[in-house]
């Protein structure tokens, strides 16, 4: 419930996207956060000592990972931590953020972001954890790039957003890895079974993996680089996810696991290189900050860097004190965020060169910052101190055999001191000093009083803990141990004064040194551009480099490479893999067809497929520079397939093979006329490429022939005892009342098929149709053939002719044939129709040489005249056709039985005698009209691309005469 | 008959891929043409071929010996189909050498 | 006997075609003109209608004969185009 | 006589075959009359579909419809699983919100789009629902022809390039389709699916061998379909050039290229001496094609380009998991497969919307002119477009959906999907086991998939979204944008409903992995008493 | 239905045997006239060989053998060698008008004019 | 009802020879003919005046006998090749003819005959341009033409 509420008031806030307010949308934020707040303040006492509340919704029940949540101490007081400074955020947003703004988008977000941010903390899952995870980078990148009119907003959010969702993803599947090894998903389980994971093979991949998830969500070095440019954020985003929240999650994460992954080398090594690496550089490169928000981000990067290093050391002790300072960074750092924003709110600047003297304008807010920054320092009576003592204190100590442990206490004060110079810097700079000069805004004053407010609350907070730890923090901080921890929960002492001891005297040189050094570079600092040494490690532009070269430069290069937009190596890929298809399984297990018999040769037989051969070579020789001829030669080519089948027991096979070569070859020849002319035989010299391309395309056309002629020979000789065909050739007459086998597998056995090919053919002529409306020849196929200019330029020049009388007495004579055939090219059809059940024949056969008959009328009198005495509606034909075949196919349902069952019986007519009759010459019937339809519509349209183009030469030159 | 046929077979599709793989969109649909011949008489073939054996069924006759009737009718609904996209294809590359002014197949105007 | 004299009248009767259509073939491939190239298409149509007819006689089957109408009756449609399109430039105008 | 119900199952092939007929009698003209009759056409699809998908659970297999009342080997079949009803619910689903989409105004952008679009679908479920490789091959072509028209719809040089191409490739594609299909009668002598599986395990090792080549052969083409590396080449340009309905529906395409290979690979390579056959190829292939979607969806700017991709990715992600064989891999697939077509379904038509805005329309339309036969204009009622003052909001939200989606970022159905795929395939309950190689390639490739979608994506989106410096808000209407949101809300129940849809998704595999269910089913269902009465006829 | 060859008297196989021999015979020297003979215009008459005579004498051979092996008149060849008869001519006469055409066009002298010259 | 009556019957008896001769077929034929005569019709050709159609019969014996000559002479002219030289040549032949459906009927006649070739009709000077394989004398062909085809066709056609 304490998650979904901030859910639900995202939702709500963002229906207020219309409001102009900003008090509407942000109580309604404060009203959430203060809820979240005392829900989970009443779940204190059933975690105090160490209880577990749990809540669960089924949601992929079959793999473990429901909506499963679970409060413990350590979840609770994160969760009162994201609530408390929450509801801070959010008061001081109210005031931060200008009404210009889609503020209710802002606070939506914000709420989302609180509630993925409580969802981390609750899950008692991982993968549900995961997921939170990633809704956490998605809020955040919506959140910082809440202002996206500024570049540098969309690039610090999307940098963010790449560099944790990557994170996210590396600890999806880590944490995946981690269930399979614990065997369950359920955070309790895997807490529980540390030794198995510890063991397991996948122990290091699995840690990396989710090592990196969290690295790079708390900004450990050498993912820390999104967070600084993440600053782009407003304040209060800062504020809440990059210094007290989000950036949180990586350490509360490792914290969470660290009862099952720590402990061990790799651990210890990896965890503590990022920490204490991240530890130094933050501090380091913090010094040299001229941004104030800046400052506070390398700082920040530098106190996770510690709470990591802590958690590295595997030590009881180490972890309560990581789990100390989480909650004591999250209280200073928010509210110098806040204060840094109230500055730059106040003064238009964030820069700390122009930035001085401040504290005589801003006389509390400086206060409170200062007292914060000591805190950021680690000076004593705050609450930074305590836990800077136990990391000093843990850093001592010996945890592991190796330099870095040797290394660590070391670099510890180095951070330190460092920590204290920059802390010095922030106050020192702005605070004090002369009165800034030339300030945006020139006359800062203190902001309004709830809007400071949440500073107020933060440093007393500060103070409160720092001066009574053991009153205030220290029972909800044992509870938080204690969950973590468990049994080894080790005793340890809040107190303020530990007597004089090794952290003590750390601590001194640290603030000494950080004094020293300040006041050494004190100008320096306040001069440099960039950090000194490590200038060019610039991370940014490290990251941005790599994301272009990787994601766009070789991206694109290699998609070039690995691609084509061409067709031509398209199809030569398709052409080689079919090739190697059906060769490698045969090749590779040493398929032995056997020997060839030369069986009964027919010499005729042999004769045609020799001239068929040879038309076929000559076709694609021709097809370049002679299409005419090679659409001749492809029409014999055609001509002795259909031969074969008729040779070969497939009268129906030859019969349509004929019909349709007639057919494309008219459909062909009406398209040539719309290509380009080519001159023959220009020999155009050949580069090597192109020789080589050639000899390429040969040899993987020899390959595919010999292939193809290889299979065929062993699957013709290869017999097959029971196929379904000895059932349609038993059936065929008795049960689907044709004698012609194959007509009745068209019509009855298989009529599913054939119902599905006429609509092929019917879809095609639609596009066909579709396509030619659109048509628009090349502009050198616009003119006229020049065989009609050279006769209309004769009929011209002849004083005893008319125009088209070249024409008209060059069809007069073939047309009155073609006129007479008509009648009989139908009545053919009708017998070719009416026979097929029994004989070859058929609808489709029928349909085709019924469109051949209407194509002739076409070819004798032209368009104009065909269609003023024959009109075809070719759409509705189709429409008849298919509705016909399908309406006899659901007539079946009326009798009971499924679609396309067919009925037939023998009428018995008087005079005439018993007359076959059978559903299936229905069906047939469709066939044949959606045949006639689809044909005479390509051919017709076609056709009428000739009629178009001379009304667009018209039209041409109609305009061309107009001015 | 067979080795004639596988012959002829593989002769067509040689022919057939070599103009697939040409520039020149005439000559695709030509190639196609030709390898839907040679797919034809393929898919026709797998059945065994007969000669002289139709399969129509005459009063008393066995029906043992008649050719396979079954890939004669996936032939014919093969040229059917074949039929349909020559048809289809020719119309799109006359609208892309309309558009384009180029019968290349991917509409380049240069030469080669 | 008769069955003798018709196989072998049929057979080479048969070759005779094939004759005739490689040579027709020849032309659709030498040309010179387009015209003589569909002519030899049309030769071809013809020749192997009659190459069809005399596979009817020698199998005794009327089943092919279906196949050699329809080349009888709209065979030349094709070349019917092919000769306009010589003419004219254009198939149907 | 068999129960009314039955017949359900041949409903999705019928209700569009006889609505894409019957628009064909309205006149051009009626345009809105033909809009309601092909919308009420798809939503009644959509409640068969939903129907049948109630059925196909009811009991331990679906049912089986003997088209024509013939026995199983003979006749053709249509089988209806849980996958299979699982794909036709997809169609629908995925139908019904573009459809209406394309009301808007693409509809009108060409002749014929409902009959097409209705013969689309036709296709789509008919081989989807077919368990005869013949007529599977039958309504692949069907669907492919309606789809080249609906590629071309529109026309303009991009779009006419591009059909070409697509036709070229497919037409290869079908030449290799009917090899293997009649590679594997001439050597097993069937053309039932489920025949052909009882049959392999018998028959002798030549024969097998040459019925392998077949199959391998059948392989090619379907992976043309479903986008294989290198055999996809023609994809992205065809997806990305199509009108944005169009291209929504052809996600699909893809779908039924993987359905195949997921249907043929279980039920004929599961067990005997063929186990295995191809495994590899589809899994190396798979992974190559998702490495190259990866590459390409970085390398893309235009949005569609890199919808277009993502639509390789999706390929390239389910082609490798059929390769893997792993059951529980193969149901998160299911998921994957749903989730990601129903995005991608929405980002194309989104990507208009969007893209609306940057360029006027101009790529809508090429130039229109008079036409054959009736000569009325075609130009889509513009202006009826309003500027909505939400619609960049609400586009944002969109886009900002889809790319959570397709990236697989939590929460949404992309997401489960990724998790379920990659739970299995790191080996939930086996402790100790490791992955295989191929598995983690896998994992890898997914992972880099993901990232990768997310940076374009990103940085497309911040380009369209908050770069453009005139802000020029498109035009974009209601009914434009209820669809893509109404996808997403699947996308969304998907994702609260994961249990129960991966529980489905679970059933549906179970019952296909198992090739015995499957053709115990298929042979066991007996022709109708027959009412034919030859034998009484006359002789010749 | 089949007929066998066995079915007809030796005499008649003797007359079908001449009539198939002689159509093929003529419609070879009709292949061989088209491709011997020097110009377009004399090649056309070489074909008609093949669809006149060549094609009437297969066709006598089929009416005849399969009237007289089936008992009844089988005469549908006929249609046959109408339907050559009367569609050949199209073509040719179409095809020579094209050549006549080019020819003109081309200035060849060997072919009469038409009255008055063409310039493009 | 029958437009073309000549044209149904032939139509009716190409339905009987495609099939078998029995009253059924000869009403679906007959049918099959009218249907098909109509479809004719809707084309309107120039109808032509048949007047003594029984003199067709003549007509198609004297051509069928004239191309069993024209047959052997042409392929005497084939297979001698070189050794015979043939003459060829064009003639032009005025013709008195004008009905459309006649000189088709002329033109298949002349095209028919191996020999001759039917190249060009000008219908402004009603004259044929025709092509001869062997022309032995102009006139004796321009005489077959006119006396011999000419004349029965326009007997027939009047
Ligand atoms: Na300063
Ligand atoms: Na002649």
């Amino acid at each position: 419930m304490v998650v979904i509420l901030p859910f639900v008031g995202s939702l709500l806030t963002a229906f207020l996207l219309r409001t102009n307010s900003r008090l509407l949308p942000a109580s309604i934020a404060g009203f959430v956060a203060a809820t979240v707040v005392l829900m989970t303040a009443a779940l204190y006492p059933s975690v105090a000592n160490g209880g577990v509340v749990r809540f669960e919704i089924e949601w992929l029940p079959q793999l473990g990972v429901n909506l499963n949540l679970r409060v413990d101490g350590f979840a609770w007081l994160f969760a009162m931590l994201v609530g408390i400074i929450g509801v801070l955020v959010v008061l001081y947003a109210r005031y931060y953020m200008s009404e210009e703004g889609p503020v209710p988008r802002f606070f939506s977000f914000l709420l989302a972001f609180m509630g993925s941010m409580l969802g981390i903390v609750f899950s008692g899952n991982v993968i549900l954890l995961s997921v939170f995870w990633e809704l956490t980078s998605l809020t955040s990148f919506l959140l910082i790039s809440y202002w996206n009119q500024n570049p540098a907003a969309r690039d610090g959010a999307r940098m963010a957003l790449t560099v944790t969702a990557t994170g996210g993803f590396c600890l999806l599947v880590g944490l995946v890895i981690l269930g399979n090894i614990a065997g369950s998903y359920d955070l309790d389980v895997i807490l529980s079974s540390a030794e198995a994971i510890t063991a397991h093979p996948l122990y290091l991949t699995c840690l990396i993996l989710i090592l990196l998830g969290a690295f790079t969500k708390s900004a450990q070095f050498p993912f820390h680089f999104w967070l600084p440019n993440a600053m782009a954020a407003p304040t209060p985003v800062s504020a809440y996810l990059h210094s007290a929240t989000m950036v949180k999650a990586g350490v509360f994460l490792l914290a969470r696991l660290s009862p099952a992954l720590s402990g061990t080398y790799e651990w210890f090594m990896l965890v503590g290189l990022a920490g204490v690496s991240t530890l130094l550089l933050g501090s380091y490169f913090a010094m040299f900050q001229q941004d104030l928000k800046g400052l506070l981000a390398f700082s920040t990067i530098s106190h996770l860097g510690l709470i990591t290093t802590l958690l590295s050391l595997g030590s009881p002790v180490a972890t309560v004190a990581a789990i100390f300072h989480m909650v004591n960074h999250a209280t200073f750092k928010a509210s110098l965020f806040m204060a840094a924003g109230i500055i730059d709110h106040e003064t238009g600047t964030r820069d700390m060169r122009r930035l001085s003297g401040l504290l005589r304008y801003l006389p509390i807010t400086g206060r409170l910052a200062m007292v914060a920054s000591a805190a950021m320092a680690g000076v004593p009576l705050l609450n930074g101190f305590l836990s800077k003592e136990m990391f000093f204190a843990e850093a001592v100590e010996t945890h592991a055999n190796s330099w870095l442990d040797t290394a660590t206490p070391y670099l510890a004060v180095i951070a330190s001191a460092f920590s204290v110079a920059y802390s010095l810097r922030f106050i020192h700079s702005v605070f004090f000093g002369p009165p800034p000069m030339g300030l945006p805004n020139q006359a800062p004053q203190e902001p309004p009083h709830w809007m400071r407010f949440p500073i107020d609350f933060l440093v007393i907070a500060c103070l409160v803990v720092g001066i009574f730890p053991n009153f205030t923090i220290g029972p909800f901080l044992h509870a938080a141990a204690v969950s973590v921890l468990g049994q080894s929960t080790p005793q340890y002492s809040l107190s303020v004064w530990h007597g004089f001891n090794v952290p003590l005297l750390m601590s001194l040189v640290a603030m000494t040194t950080g004094c020293a050094i300040y006041v050494g570079f004190r100008s320096y600092f306040s001069r440099c551009e960039g950090t000194p040494v490590f200038r060019h490690l610039a991370g940014q532009r490290i990251f941005e480099r790599v994301l272009v070269t990787l994601s766009w430069r070789w991206a694109r290069s290699l998609e070039s490479r690995l691609g084509t937009r061409s067709l031509q190596p398209q199809l030569r890929w398709i052409t080689f893999l079919g090739f190697l298809a059906a060769f490698l399984p045969l090749y590779l297990a040493g398929f032995q067809s056997r020997m060839l018999s030369p069986s009964d040769l027919d010499a005729a037989f042999l004769g045609i497929w020799t001239i068929g051969c040879c038309l076929a070579i000559g076709t694609a020789y021709l097809a370049k520079y002679h299409r005419l001829a090679a659409l001749v030669m492809l029409g014999g080519v055609g001509l002795i397939v259909c031969i074969t089948f008729l040779w070969l027991s497939a009268p129906d096979l030859a019969l349509t093979q004929l019909l349709v070569e007639i057919v494309t070859t008219v459909l062909i020849l009406l398209g040539l006329r719309w290509l380009p002319k080519r001159v023959g035989d220009l020999k155009d010299e050949m580069t090597f490429r192109a020789r080589f391309r050639r000899f390429r395309d040969f040899v993987l056309a020899a390959a595919c022939g010999v292939g193809m002629a290889f299979i065929s020979y062993a699957v013709m000789t290869m017999t097959v005892p029971d196929t379904i065909a000895n059932f349609f050739l038993n059936n065929a007459y008795t049960q689907g009342g044709g004698r012609n086998v194959v007509n009745v597998i068209l019509v009855d056995f298989r009529g599913f098929d054939t119902l599905g090919e006429i609509t092929v053919l019917g879809i095609v002529a639609l596009t066909v149709y579709a396509l030619l409306r659109r048509f628009r020849p090349a502009p050198d196929s616009l003119a006229a053939p020049e065989q009609q200019q050279v006769q209309a330029l004769f009929d011209e020049q002849q004083p005893d002719r008319d125009a088209g009388d070249t024409v008209r007495d060059y069809l007069l004579v073939p047309s009155v044939i073609m006129q007479w055939l008509f009648p009989v090219v139908i009545t053919l059809a009708v017998y070719i129709f009416i026979r097929g059940h029994d004989l070859p024949g058929g609808g489709f056969s029928a349909g085709l040489t019924m469109s051949i008959a209407f194509l002739l009328q076409y070819l004798a009198g032209g368009t104009r005249w065909a269609e003023d005495r024959i009109r075809v509606l070719p759409l509705r034909w189709m429409a008849s056709g298919l509705i016909t075949a399908g309406g006899t196919g659901i007539g079946a349902w009326l009798f009971g039985y499924p679609f396309l069952t067919s009925h037939s019986r023998y009428l018995d007519l008087p005079l005439i005698g018993k007359v076959p009759a059978a559903t299936a010459m229905i069906f047939d019937l469709g066939v044949f009209l959606l045949v006639v339809g689809s044909t005479v519509l390509i051919l017709v349209a076609l056709a009428h691309q000739s009629i178009r183009i001379n009304r667009i030469r018209a039209m041409d030159e109609a305009k061309e005469g107009a001015p | 008959m067979e080795l004639v046929l596988s012959a002829a077979i593989g002769f067509m599709t040689a022919c057939g891929v070599w103009l697939l793989l040409r520039p020149r969109t005439y000559q695709v649909i030509v190639g196609l043409s030709l390898l839907s011949y040679a797919v034809n008489l393929f898919i026709f073939g797998v059945g065994g071929v007969k000669s002289d054996e139709p399969p129509l069924l005459t009063e008393g006759a066995s029906v043992a010996l008649l050719a396979d009737p079954v890939p004669q009718a996936l032939v014919l609904t093969a040229i059917v189909i074949g039929f349909a996209t020559t048809a289809l294809f020719l119309v799109v590359l006359l609208a892309s050498r309309g558009l384009t002014g180029s019968d290349h197949v991917d509409g380049r105007s240069d030469p080669r | 006997m008769s069955a003798i004299i018709l196989f072998t009248a049929v057979s080479v009767a048969q070759l005779m075609l094939t004759t005739a259509m490689a040579i027709s073939s020849v032309r659709m491939f030498y040309g010179p003109r387009a015209q003589d190239r569909i002519v030899g298409l049309d030769a071809l149509y013809v020749n192997s209608m009659l190459l069809l007819v005399t596979f009817g006689i020698g199998t005794g089957k009327t089943v092919y004969f279906e196949a050699a109408l329809v080349i009888g009756l709209i065979g030349f449609v094709s070349s019917v185009s092919l000769a306009k399109f010589l003419m004219r430039g254009e198939v149907i105008e | 006589m068999i129960a009314w119900p039955q017949h359900l199952i041949v409903l999705p092939i019928l209700i569009p075959l006889i609505a894409g007929a019957g628009l064909l009698f309205i006149p051009d003209r009626q345009r809105s009359v033909k809009a309601m009759v092909s919308l009420a056409a798809t939503i009644a699809l959509g409640a068969v579909s939903l129907l049948l998908m109630a059925a196909s659970g009811e009991s331990r297999f679906g049912a089986v419809y003997l088209v024509g009342n013939w026995a199983a080997p003979f006749g053709i079949v249509l089988v209806l699983d849980r996958l299979s009803a699982l794909m036709v619910v997809l169609t629908a689903l995925l139908a019904v919100p573009v459809l209406s989409f394309a009301l808007a105004r693409w509809h009108s952008a060409g002749a014929h789009f409902h009959s097409l679009y209705q013969f689309l679908l036709m296709g789509l479920n008919g081989a989807f629902l077919t368990g005869d490789l013949f007529n599977l091959f039958v309504f692949f072509e069907v669907m492919l022809a309606a789809s080249y028209g609906l590629i071309l719809h529109g026309s303009g040089p991009l779009r006419v390039k591009a059909g070409m191409h697509y036709i070229a490739i497919n037409l290869a594609a079908a030449l290799l389709f009917l090899i293997g299909v009649s590679l594997i009668y001439g050597t097993t002598g069937t053309l039932n699916m489920a025949d052909l599986a009882e049959r392999l395990p018998t028959i002798e090792p030549d024969r097998r061998l040459l019925m392998e080549a077949g199959a391998a052969v059948l392989g090619v083409a379907f992976l043309v379909k479903a986008g294989m590396w290198p055999l996809c080449f023609w994809l992205p340009s065809a997806y990305s050039v199509a009108a944005a309905p169009v291209a929504a529906i052809l996600t699909l395409m893809s779908k039924v290229g993987i359905y195949i290979i997921i249907r043929l690979t279980l039920l004929l390579f599961a067990e005997g001496p063929s186990a295995g056959f191809g495994s590899g190829v589809l899994l190396y292939g798979g992974l190559a094609t998702l490495a190259f979607g990866t590459i390409g969806v970085l390398a893309s700017q235009a949005l569609g380009r890199i919808g277009a991709y993502s639509v390789l990715v999706s390929s390239g992600t389910l082609l490798a998991i059929t390769g893997l064989h792993d059951e529980a891999a193969t149901s998160g697939a299911l998921l994957y497969l749903l989730s990601s077509t129903l995005t991608l379904g929405a980002f194309f038509m989104l990507v208009e919307l969007v893209e609306r805005g940057q360029d006027a329309g101009a790529s809508v339309l090429a130039v229109t002119m008079e036409l054959y036969g009736d000569a009325d204009n075609e130009v889509p009622e513009e202006g009826q477009g309003t500027t909505m003052p939400a619609t960049l909001a609400v586009l944002g939200i969109c886009f900002a959906s889809c790319a959570i989606l397709l990236s697989g970022l939590p929460p949404l159905s992309g997401f489960v999907a990724k998790f379920v795929m990659l739970s299995a395939l790191i080996g939930t309950g086996s402790v100790g086991s490791s992955p295989t190689g191929g598995a983690l390639i896998f994992v890898t490739l997914v992972i880099l998939g993901g990232l990768a979608t997310l940076i374009a994506l990103t940085r497309a989106g911040i380009r369209a979204f908050w770069s453009s410096i005139e802000g020029t808000v498109p035009r974009v209407l209601v009914m434009e944008i209820v669809p893509i949101m109404l996808l997403l809300t699947i996308t969304a129940t998907l994702t609260v409903k994961a249990g129960p849809a991966l529980a489905y998704a679970d059933a549906a595999v179970r019952s296909i992995v198992d090739p015995g269910i499957y053709i115990k089913a298929v042979q066991g269902v007996a022709p109708q008493k027959s009412r034919r009465d030859h034998t009484a006829a006359p002789g010749e | 239905m089949i007929y066998s060859a066995a079915d007809i008297p030796v005499w008649m196989a003797v007359v079908v045997a001449f009539f198939v021999l002689a159509g093929a015979a003529l419609a070879l020297i009709g292949a061989i006239g088209f491709l011997r003979l020097p110009t377009f215009y004399e090649r056309i008459h070489a074909p008609t060989l093949a669809t006149s005579w060549g094609t009437g004498g297969i066709m006598c051979a089929s009416i005849l053998f399969f009237s007289v092996a089936g008992g009844r008149l089988v005469a549908h060849e006929v249609l046959i060698g109408v339907f050559i008869t009367v569609t050949t001519p199209v073509t040719f006469m179409l095809l020579a008008r094209a050549a006549l055409h080019r020819d003109r066009f081309e200035n060849n002298p060997k072919v009469p004019r038409r009255t008055g010259p063409v310039k493009l | 009802m029958l437009p073309y009556p000549l044209l149904t019957v032939f139509l009716l008896v190409m339905w009987l020879l495609l099939n078998r001769f029995t009253l059924g077929h000869v009403l679906l034929g007959g049918m099959v003919a009218v249907c098909s005569s109509w479809a004719m019709a809707a084309l309107r050709p120039d109808k032509p005046k048949l007047r003594r159609w029984y003199l067709l019969p003549k007509l198609f014996g004297v051509v069928m006998l004239d191309i069993i000559r024209s047959n052997i002479a042409v392929s005497r002219v084939i297979l001698q090749g070189r050794a015979k030289e043939h003459r060829s040549a064009f003639i032009n032949v005025p013709l008195e003819l004008r009905d459309p459906t006649a000189l088709a009927i002329l033109s298949i006649i002349v095209t028919g005959t191996p020999g001759s070739a039917w190249l060009e009709y000008d219908s402004r000077n009603s004259s044929v341009l025709l092509h001869v394989l062997d022309l032995v004398d102009d006139d004796e062909w321009r005489d077959l033409l006119k006396n011999r085809y000419e004349k029965l066709l326009l007997e027939i056609f009047s």
